[in-house]
């Protein structure tokens, strides 16, 4: 099991901030997104944008990072914080 | 080669509260007679924005994140310049036109130093902590693009080494 | 593009009074909500410089060119970045331990135009601007030597053109 | 008739900050700095330090430019404000 949290418009289009997902670990953070996809096809036209970044256990990280059960996987669009 | 004594003063701070560039100031300076170049960077609500006139934001972010992310930001700096304090304050939640948002204060021994780190905190900042700026405008509310620029001035640190 | 509105709180001033850092800053923020950017630098009377044990220092300048020579730095500044608002105070006479120096502070509405104003005013103040500092120790007294690395960030900024 | 100003360790080694040179105008820096080793011969070695600046009317310049009558000639070492 794996925790998915979403933030700022991201969080907004899909009208979630949190969801478990239950997934075969250790799975790459793309598979994350596709599973995520596929139990909520209306939300593939916002998970699929290429700019949304990706931390795992609160650290950055590119889409072919691996997810251990446990892990807190979080999506938001670019930050524009400063 | 971090020094101790400096350890005290340097601060880290995600906070809905105003902050006083004063006190900040005045945290970099006190009995510190080793630093004799000082810069800081302070970030306003500004009024006009991608095209918008600006009358207040809302900040964003991930708590559980945040914190840990400036933080990495921060012991990069000083891996890479002979800095000594280092301030950080970033608020969150809503703010006004003319707020301040942002601070970042840097002491060192070296002006070139403090400059440099000082600008690289800002600029890493800019794309690697998360924070997401929401505006409200007399259009409406809308979410700040993020700028190909912010990319590019984040590039130009890594050319560097 | 300069604005009427921010040149009455542009300051040029070489003093021999201290000054206070607060109230620079609010001058660079008062009545200006088109500005998000705020960088600062402030020099400091540092203990140990150039290998020695320092307790005070004399500032010399040549008073008929000084303020000349500091507005044309800032006036290659205002023509090289979009700045709105620049505050330079530098003091002379004698100062001691941990006092201030100098102090340079720049608004703008772009992050990066205000890091580079106010680190190109200060590169060009130390090679460009008539003062010398005569450092007391416990030694004796002696002349600052003017440091190569100073004339290498001067060069610094005609590469970038 | 032109005005020399000498400044910081350079004012202290000629013992002097300030003096009158007459002189046919108009001349080089470089003819200038001679004049007044040539009246100075005890100056010479602090004088010809390749490393001293000169203003000409409170404007930095190099030891090629002209001085015209009236203006006032300044030399001092490097500079270490800030």
């Amino acid at each position: 099991m794996i925790n998915i949290v979403f933030f700022a418009q991201l969080r907004e289009q899909l009208k979630c901030d949190q969801l478990k997902l239950d997934i075969p670990t250790p799975c790459k953070v793309s598979d994350v997104q596709q599973a995520i996809v596929n139990e909520n096809p209306q939300w593939a036209q916002y998970l699929t944008d290429r700019a949304l970044m990706c931390a795992v256990n609160q650290d950055m990280v590119q889409s072919d990072t691996m997810v251990n059960a446990g892990s807190e996987v979080a999506f938001f669009p670019p930050v524009t914080g400063g | 080669m971090p020094d101790t004594a400096h350890q005290e003063y340097d601060l880290l701070s995600v906070q809905n509260e105003d902050f006083d560039v004063a006190y900040e100031y005045a945290q970099l300076r006190e009995n510190n007679s080793q630093d004799g170049a000082i810069v800081f960077f302070s970030g306003l609500v500004r009024d006009f924005n991608q095209g918008n006139d600006v009358t207040g934001l809302f900040l964003e972010h991930y708590p559980a994140m945040t914190e840990k992310a400036l933080e990495k930001i921060i012991v990069q700096a000083k891996e890479r310049w002979p800095i000594n304090r280092v301030r950080l304050i970033h608020r969150v939640g809503q703010l006004y036109l003319s707020d301040q948002i942002v601070f970042v204060g840097v002491s060192s021994s070296h002006r070139e130093a403090a400059f440099e780190a000082c600008h690289f905190i800002m600029d890493y900042l800019k794309k690697q902590a998360p924070f997401w700026k929401k505006e409200t405008t007399k259009k409406g509310d809308w979410w700040v693009e993020s700028l190909e620029k912010d990319q590019k001035a984040l590039d130009k640190w890594q050319k560097d080494e």
